[in-house]
Order: C-alpha cells, then structure tokens, then sequence
C-alpha cells in the first residue's frame, strides 16, 4: 500500500451551522446510509438484479455539497447514484422503486440502479458509462450562463454539481470540460469523489500524479482538496464554490478525500484492498464522526439523533413496500419514451 | 422568389430560427467568427453574439455532451460538426445520450438538438473526411436521420429539424453546398418523415438520397431518352424510412433500385432491402439492386476515387438491365 | 479432454498464445491485478508481468489508439472491452485507424489487433451495459468481426483472432461465460471465416449468432418434436458473411429465418437479408423473417427487458409458420 | 489582438553545432519550405487537389526535433504533415507523388496530403483526425518500452516524437496520452506546434490557460517553452529530452511558440489574422534567422548556402517530374490493402 495521503485538517466552528441545518444534513446522511444497506439485503435475498454500485462511506461528499444547493440548482451523477438522488431530493420510494424495475420508478422502471433521472428535481442522471455525465452537467451550467447572459434572464443563476471519481479523472472528457468550464467561467462544480480506487484499480496505479484537485491549476480554475469524511468541511468548500459560481465567478474543482465501505458494485469481490486500509477508512465514518461533533457542541442531543434514525428506517421501511407494491410497467408501453411525442 | 445556394438556405434556416426562438443556438468549431467552414453561419456571430453562436474547442465528445445537457434543461442546441466525420469521436454521447436517455430516463427529460454538417465523398478528401456516418449511426435508436439534397428541402427540413424535439442527425454534402434554386419568399417548413417525389415513373422505382439524387436525376435523362419512365424517389428520412411513399412506388412498379453513397456492407440499402423483404416480398418481380459505394476507405486518387463510389453510367445501365428483364 | 468454462477457454487462448508469442498482449481496464471482470484474464498479470498485462487508466479512446500505434511498430495487442459498450469512447480509433489505416498507408502498416469483451443484452443491466456494437461496426470497412458462442469456438476462435494479421473485434457474450463444455487437450484453432452448422436439416435455414444460438437450439427441441427439420447455422463471422455456408443451405431449405439480438433496424440480419436478396432472390420460396430485438434502449425492468430480446417461443412459431406455409 | 507571449531567449553558442550539423538543418529547412511552396503553386495551378496544409514558417520545428533522432526513432504527424514526413527521411518525390495519388506516393496514392505513411522511415502517419495520433504515437513509444522491458531486448531505446497543435491541446486524447505516457515513463516527445490558430480559432479563445508546456506540470512530466522560429533552440531541447526519453526517465513536453505563414489550408481565405501579427512573425522567418547564424559564427558562407538552395531547388523540381510522370494506381488494385495479405 502506498503512503496515504495526509486529510486536511479542518476545524468547523460550531457557529457555522444552526441545530436545524445540522439536523438536515445528519438525516440525509442516515437517510443515504439507510437506503443503501436496504439495498444489499435486497441484492443478496435475490430481490434486486443488475450491477447496484453503493456509496457507503462517501456520505458527506453528497451531503456537504448537495444539501448547500439551492433546489432548482442542477445535480449530476455517476452509476453510483442512489444517495445523491436522494440528497437532490428525489423520494427514497420513487428510488426504491426504480431499481425494482417499477412503474414508479423516478425512471419509469426503464433505467434502474445506474439511470436515476428526475426531472422535478433538476437531477441530470444517473450515467452508466465513465465521465459521459460531466459534458451533460456542462450543459446544464452553460444553459444557466445562457439564460442570464444571452437571454438577460438575471434570476438564472444556477449552479450545477457535477460528481465523478478518481478513476474517471483520467479520461478526456474531464479534462475537455474543464477547461471549457474555466474558458467561459460556467457556474458548476466538478466534484471528485476519490474513494482511492477504480474497481480494482488504486488510484496510484492509473495516474501519473494523484493530487486530482492539482489538475485545476493549469485551467486556472480553483481547485480544492477536502476531508470527503468531514460532512462539515465539504460544507464549507461547496458553500463557497458555490457562491462563487453562482455570481459569475466560474468554475470550481473539489476533491473530496473519501472511500467506500463496500466492493465497487455488489458483485465485486473486493479483494484487493487491504484489511488495514478498509479499518483506517472505516473508523473515520463521516455518520459517526458528524454524530459526535453534533453532540459535542450541542447542536443535537443523541435522543434527537435517535429519533431521526427511527424516522429514516420507516422512511426505509416504507420505500421497500410501496416499491414491492408498485405496478410493473404495462408491455403495452416497450415502445413509449423513445421519442418525445411518446 | 429568390435564387439561393444550399449553404446560404441552411443559413436562412438557421437565422429564421434563431430569431424565432431564442432558446436556438448554434454550437462547433469555427462556427463563429469564422463564421463556419462552408460558411453555413456566417455572420451569425455578430447578429447573435458569442452564446449563441458559440466558437468551442476541438473537443467533439465534451461539446456534444454539453449540447446534450443544454438541450436536456430547455435550450435548442444545433451542433455544427465541421466534417460530420469529426462526430466519431462524439459516438458514444450522440448513441447513449442523445439516443437513448429520453428512453433510459423514462421520459425524464427529451433531446431537442440537431446534429448537422457536410458528410459524403467530396473531391479527393482522402479517407477520413469522405465518411458516411449515416451507417454507422441507423442502428442506434432515439435518433432522426435525415439527408438533404436541395436548396430547397435544405431550408424547410433545417427548420423543422431545429422545431422537433427529438435528436436530428442532419446530413448535408459537401459537394452539394453550391448547389442553386429559386426559393419561396414565404416562409415554409418540409416534413422530416417524407420521402421526396423527384419524378413520377412506372418502369422501376429508383431509392436514393443526398448527393446521388443528382447522379440519379443525370441518368435519368439518359434513360428517358430511352423511352424508360423510372420513378425516383429521395428518401430524405434514413431513419425512419418513409414506407408510404416507398411501398406505394413498389407496388407500381414492381422494381426496386436503390443507389446510394453509403458502403454497401450495412448501408442504408442493407436496411431498405430488409425492410422491403418484411413488407413487399411479393409485390417484387426482381431482386432489389443495390448500387452502393465499393466497401473500402475512400482513396485519395481522383480515379480511384470516381470508382468507388456510384456513377450515372452505371445507374443507367442497371436501370435499362432491370427494364430490359422484365419484358 | 476437460470441462472448461466458456470464460476460461477464452482465457486458455490467451494465456496459449501469450507463450507462443511474445509479442501478445493483454490491455485493457483491471485486466492485470484484478484478473478481469469476468476473470478473462486471471493471474496472466502474475505470469507475464505487467507490461504484457496492462491495466490501463479509463481513457477507452487513447488506450485503443496506443494499441493501433503498438501494432503497426510489431505488437499485436489484445484489447479487453470491460463492457463492449465502452468502446464506443473509441470509435474513432477503431473505426479511423484500427480499421482504415491499412488501406489509407497504402499497405504500409498492418494491424494486427485483437478488440474483444462482452456484448449483449445481461441481466438487467440496463440499456448502456446492454449493447450490441455489431450492428453500428458493421459498416466499417478492414475490419473483422467475429462473435463466439460456445467453449470450442470461443477458444479456437480467439487464438485464431490473436494469430490473424488484421483488426478482429471479437464478441463475447455477457451471458454465456458460465457456458461449459469438454475441450480437446490438443491445440486447435477455429477459423475466422466460416459459419458453422449447429444441425443440419432440410425445412428451413436459421441463421443466428452469439447468445441467441443457444434460444434457437432451445426453439428446435420443440420443433423436432412436432417432426420439423431445420438446419442451423451460427454464423461466427458477422463480417465478412460466409454465403458460402449460408448458400449452399438456403439452396437445400429455399427459406431463411434469421433469429439476431441485435436491434432490427441496420442490424446484421439486414445485410443478411439484402446479400440474400443480391445473391439467392431466386432460391427464395418465402420472404427471409427476421426475429430480432426491439428497436429500443434495452429497458432496465425484467419483463420488458425479456420483451425486447427474441425468446425460443417465438423462434418456434415463426419456423412454425413458415414450414406451414409451404404446405 | 491580445498580448504577444514573450519568446523565450535562447543564446546558442556556436560551438554547439558542427558545420556539417548546420548544413543538415539548414538543407532541411530550405527542403521543407521550397516544398510546400511548390505545393502552393501546384494547387493554384489546379494540379493539386484535396485539402492541403502548408508548414511554411514552422520549419524550426520539424528540423529542430526530427535532425535531433535517430533514423529508427519514430515520427507521427498531423494532416500538417509533408514537412514533419521529409525530416524523417521520406524522399521528397515520393511525397510529391503521393500528393499527387500516384501508385510511387509513399502511401500508394491511396492516402493523399494528410494521410502520408512510411514504414521504412518509421513515419507512423499523416492523420486526418485532430488528436488521434497521439495514442498511436504513445503506442510506438509502448512498443520499444515492452521491447526493452518485458522482451528484454536492451537495443530497444527508440524514442518517438509526436507533433500537434495548440488546438489538438484542448482534446482529451492529449491529457490521456500525457498521463499514461509519465505514468509508464514513456520514451515519447509531446511537441506542441503552437502557432496561435486552430483555423480560425485563436488559441486563446480556446483554452483558458494558453501556456501549454505548464499543463506537463500535473502529470508529473517536464514542459518547455521553446522560441519555435529558432531551430538551434529547437534542437537543444529536443536533444535534452531525447536523451532523457532515451535513457528511460520518460516523456517530454515541448510547446515550440511559431507560426504558420500561410492560411490554415490552401482552401482557407485566411481573413482573421492581422497583418500586424503576421508582419512581426514574418520578420522572425526561422529560415532567415538561421542563415544569419550560421554565417555570423563562421559555420557557412552565403555561396555554400546558395548551392544548398539550389540543390534543394533541382531535388523539388525532379520530385514533381517524378510525381507527375509516375503512374496512377490500377484500377485493378482497387481493393488491395484493405487485409494484411491483400
Ligand atoms: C466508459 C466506461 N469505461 C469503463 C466503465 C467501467 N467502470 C465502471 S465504474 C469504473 C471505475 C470508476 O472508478 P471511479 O471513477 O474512481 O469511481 P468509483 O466507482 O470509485 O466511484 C469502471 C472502470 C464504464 N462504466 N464506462
Ligand atoms: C477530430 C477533428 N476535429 C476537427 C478537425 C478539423 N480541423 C482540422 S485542423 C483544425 C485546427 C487544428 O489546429 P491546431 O491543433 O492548432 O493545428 P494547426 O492546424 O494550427 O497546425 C481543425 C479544427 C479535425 N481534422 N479533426
Ligand atoms: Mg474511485
Ligand atoms: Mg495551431
């Protein structure tokens, strides 16, 4: 294993946030924590078919910046995006529901576990193949800067977040889109989710210089390095990129420093990744360690806590009924959706 | 009315659509201050400023992605590929974005985008840039193709390209460009899903489109001198093919020859004779013949090249072979 | 003789032709440490090293143009397409330079690479992990394609692949890597070109490839018991076409049902059905059926996912039916 | 306009370069540019056809890097390519000829102006396509790296050089291409010809960091900035990371800051450049510069370098009675060359 790298260190003051805000954001990460454990019951009783990648660990990256967007603001994601749908606030049922193939499904059925698309809630995707998502997410910032500036529309100032991993920093798209992004100074976010492996690839192993948030530099855009553990800390740095975005400002490149607590997809032996490095991640749980920081400076009591864990497992709870209850889509229906007359 | 080059009816639709919706822009390289390379938007920068006639880096996958995601969220991208032949490097976003995600998502989001730009063999172009991306792409599904072939169903079908909310792939020639036609003052939209009447026959029923319509209409010249009367038809729409038109020709005629600029190995003609064998099997008194471009990359050499691809010598004598069958 | 999984006879030629040759490698995405993800590739890293059993970065596009560049200077590399689909990053590379740049050199490079992976429709695995690239590659000329169906084949055809001085874009299918079968314990190779025949029979031609041999193998049981007699064909090689093979059949049966995954429009059933049409109009007692899937995304839901893909049922009632007519 | 970069200075000391070494630059020079001449007259003369791009005042370039390898180093080219073709070695009547889609064309006629190939001269290609010789120039460059290092094969030191422009730098092939190449310490040159168009597209207006050779700073590899008019500074760098690339430490980036002193093509009106611009970077013509050096440090006299003008003058003028007396391809061959044993 080679050195890891040392987590910036950040020490949030208690002022930052409200007991409410606090509340917030705890209960989208249990909600993220919940929704995915329920998940792999389902995959392993047999009760959930296709590749389901989940985000256990990486919660505070979803969290931190997701839950700092306003709600008409744009969210991209990856195949691993059941959380971040459900921080965008697309409902745990219509999730659910989608990876069981259902009707309901914020997808129809037709997408499953690596298309969760939702208009309603300016979700973009929900993309199976690595880095396609980001030019789409570019997209989606230029129409903001197109709307404000060649149509003079001043209320368009949404931001987009774009998340993608350590493994899709590699690829041409990113850097193509990064600097068209800085080139015409686009209001969104370029979020690297660096859980430190691609499948079964370190990071190290398929980058010449791992430091991704580095590769801003050279497009004279931002670039900044994280605590992807610490739901306070990406709090920070989203609220600001975000605010820079949105006056105009540009673009900004964040790596969030994270890792996931299972195998790539739950078809993944995960084999490879050693037993001290799992344990090392594993005791930086960002869910535990925001627990304590929420007790310790008194923004929530663990009774509190304990309520909004008991709300989300019904939440939970719910969402696997009405998603076992749910309609299948008619066959009658192959053919809808193709094109937009359908 | 008033005599127009194809590049310049492709501008008028382009402008008229601009200034009817604001939500139409114009994206690729060199689009804007140079104003395109077959000068399809020129001046446009200046009418419409640098968003909407956006000059991009050479980047075909990322801008392509990009027009996806403005088209997703309410804008109405037209992508200029420079050589249509650039948008290889684009196939993954054209195929599973812009194809396939309205489906994927359920209906989520729709697509409105063109894709347009100068496809076909031009004149010792060399290999790269005498491509036929219409076969490479008619599989994929979500999209609309369609082919143009004169000033006139240049303009109208721009337009109603840009109008529809679906994915358009939109093929111009690269010789075609110059091509000259009185165009109506008013203004008018032609349909993307009809196949064009180019001539009312009854001897055999000749499928083509883009530039070997006018290999075909010099043929023909050729053939009525010959007392033959062929029905000529300009598909417009690769994808889907127009079976109306098409079927009602076959069932006069009885005689199919397709020609077109496309390989033949899983060309459009490969589908046409598909499609043909599921519906009018019966209706056929002869094989389809099918006139295709030989099955190699382009060559350079002018010689080579003029053998690679269809000429109207060979397109008359297959038509006189066909009618000469029959009796 | 041993029992040897589909995936791991595909691994035994690799692994055959690696010792033979030198010059053999392995490229691709968690090829090497991880062993491939459907272990393809297993514990080759550990045999030969990490230069002959690359992991590579994601970057589809450039690590198949570095394959092009280390086949023209002496390399015949062999590219593993975690998912098939992925490759359409590299389109460009494959299309341009894997399949055009001998002919464009004029004969100054040759290109001997290996392009293989699963394609196909898996289990709900949605409409991106569910491709099947042949349809859109077919049309590229200087390409070889190749799809594998069993043990055997998989493996003589693969070594046959790696020994092959062109560009092979090899299909494998995501569902049949579990496939069993007793292999010789002697060397073989399986060439590139010729279909192979499944059964022989005297009704009906089946023409089919890849995963889909085994739905009409499942759909003859039942054919033979109602005392029909089909010859089945898996073609093997989706370009070129053996019409040899296919001819000779379709002049004993005079009927052709072609059973293919891949969507119905442009697919290789088309340009099965317009060679046909160029070659055996004559020999045809009925029109050619073509049973293929949806021309749709594949959708994620179980049940419209089996709705798009052809199943044995519907291959029985569509030989069924032809067999009924010529009575 | 905006602001002009300031040239990097460069004093070669003349003892760096032997009277013979300056005469193999300066003949290569003065081949390149009375080549591309002939080409320009050519294709007004309607003798030419197709799209053809001209090299002239990037000659410091091509000669600068490609004099500085060894004749089984390995060159890959643009569709800018006749120059970068006659460095390497490719006789000049069988470029001609090929421009001409003769059957004596290097690439038989069948490739044409952007599409010239030479195996013997390890001349990888002549591509069309922005971008897409990189990777298969990395590939060559893979190549003798798997030679020496898993075929054991110590003679295997061949370096590659791989020329494009500061367009074809906003492209994702080239950040691939630079990561893999300093992630496996490839033997391989990245040459930037930056001459400040992509067409009509300034390079600014491009990217968002104009500097290129800065962007080698992220992948870990060493970036220069070279003055690209002058072929003695050219030839210092290049010789530094070749023999860096040679021994095993790895790729280079070199961005060379020139010119090109005709249009894009000769299709191209070339409208957009000012005279201003193009006025200053005439005055630096590589060519001019070098003959003054060469004769201010006593390496040549005016009449040695006259008798290489002309000779180069009777080798062009054979070169186009070669072209335009050899053969066309027979129709016959029509289908040769698609498989290897065509
Ligand atoms: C274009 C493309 N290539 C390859 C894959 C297969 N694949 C899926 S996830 C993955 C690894 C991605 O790693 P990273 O970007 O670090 O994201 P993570 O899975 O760690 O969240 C790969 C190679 C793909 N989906 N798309
Ligand atoms: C993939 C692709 N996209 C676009 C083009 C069209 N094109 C040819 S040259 C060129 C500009 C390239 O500029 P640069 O890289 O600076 O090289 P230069 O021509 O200045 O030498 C463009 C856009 C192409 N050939 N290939
Ligand atoms: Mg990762
Ligand atoms: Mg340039």
């Amino acid at each position: 294993m080679v050195q890891e790298r040392t987590l910036p260190q950040f020490q949030a003051p208690p002022a930052q946030i409200s007991p409410e805000q606090g509340l917030v954001l705890y209960e989208d990460m249990i909600l993220g924590r919940f929704f995915e454990d329920k998940c792999a019951e389902m995959y392993y009783r047999g009760k959930m078919f296709g590749f389901v990648h989940l985000y256990n660990g990486q919660e505070a990256v979803s969290s931190g910046v997701i839950k700092s967007l306003r709600s008409d603001d744009y969210v991209c994601s990856t195949y691993r995006d059941h959380v971040h749908a459900l921080s965008a606030g697309v409902p745990a049922k219509n999730v659910m529901a989608e990876l069981f193939g259902k009707e309901t499904g914020c997808s129809k059925g037709r997408g499953g576990s690596m298309h969760l698309f939702s208009s309603e809630h300016n979700l973009l995707g929900g993309f199976a193949f690595i880095g396609e998502g980001i030019p789409v997410a570019l997209g989606a910032a230029f129409q903001s800067r197109y709307r404000r500036d060649a149509l003079g529309d001043t209320s368009a100032d949404q931001v987009t977040a774009c998340f993608f991993g350590d493994g899709t920093s590699n690829n041409g798209q990113f850097f193509e889109c990064l600097n068209m992004a800085a080139l015409w100074k686009l209001p969104i976010l370029f979020v690297v989710e660096n859980n430190k492996w691609a499948i079964g690839m370190a990071h190290e192993r398929a980058t010449s210089q791992p430091e991704i948030y580095k590769k801003a530099s050279v497009f004279g855009m931002p670039g900044i390095e994280v605590d992807g553990m610490d739901v306070m800390a990406v709090r920070a740095v989203a609220q600001e990129a975000i605010a820079r975005a949105r006056a105009g400002e540009g673009p900004t490149l964040i790596e969030c420093l994270t890792y996931r607590f299972r195998g790539h997809s739950l078809a993944d032996p995960d084999e490879l990744r050693s037993k001290a490095e799992k344990e090392a991640w594993l005791a930086r749980d960002p869910i535990k360690r925001f627990e304590a920081y929420l007790v310790e400076h008194n923004l929530a009591e663990e009774g509190t806590l304990k309520e909004v864990r008991d709300r989300i497992q019904t939440t939970i709870d719910d969402a696997l009924t009405f998603a076992e209850d749910s309609p299948e889509p008619s066959p009658d229906d192959l053919y809808k959706y193709i094109f937009a007359e359908d | 009315m008033a005599e127009t080059l194809l590049f310049n009816a492709l501008r008028e639709a382009i402008d008229e659509e601009m200034g009817r919706d604001d939500t139409v822009f114009v994206l690729g390289e060199d689009v804007g201050v140079y104003g395109g390379s077959y000068k399809v938007t020129k001046d446009l920068y200046n009418k419409y400023g640098e968003l909407r006639v956006l000059d991009t880096p050479i980047a075909e996958n990322s801008f392509t992605g990009m027009a996806v995601g403005a088209a997703m969220t309410g804008l109405r991208p037209i992508i200029e590929g420079m050589n249509m032949g650039f948008l290889l490097l684009a196939f993954n976003q054209i195929a599973n974005n812009a194809g396939m995600l309205r489906y994927t998502s359920g209906g989520n989001y729709k697509i409105p985008m063109v894709i347009r730009g100068p496809g076909g063999v031009g004149r010792q172009l060399g290999a790269e840039h005498s491509q036929r991306l219409e076969a490479y792409f008619q599989a994929v599904p979500g999209l609309k193709i369609v082919a143009c072939s004169t000033p006139y169903n240049a303009k109208g079908l721009l337009k109603a390209a840009i109008r529809d909310d679906n994915p358009v792939l939109f093929f111009e020639h690269v010789l075609l460009y110059n091509l000259k036609e009185d165009l109506p003052n008013h203004e008018y939209v032609v349909p993307l899903d009809k196949a064009e009447i180019v001539r009312s026959g009854k001897d055999v029923t000749i499928l083509t489109y883009s530039r070997m319509r006018h290999h075909v209409t010099q043929a023909v010249k050729g053939l009525e001198k010959k007392g033959i009367d062929p029905e000529v038809i300009d598909l417009i729409s690769l994808k889907p093919l127009d079976f109306d038109t098409i079927g009602q020709s076959i069932k006069k005629t009885h005689r199919v020859i397709i020609v077109e600029e496309c390989m033949k190995t899983g060309g459009i003609g490969a589908e046409i004779i598909a499609s043909i064998n599921d519906r009018y099997f019966d209706e056929l008194d002869a094989p389809v013949v099918r006139l295709s471009s030989q099955d190699i990359p382009t060559p350079y050499n002018g010689k080579l090249e003029t053998l690679t691809i269809v000429q109207p010598k060979q397109i008359e004598a297959a038509v006189e072979n066909m009618v000469a069958l029959k009796v």
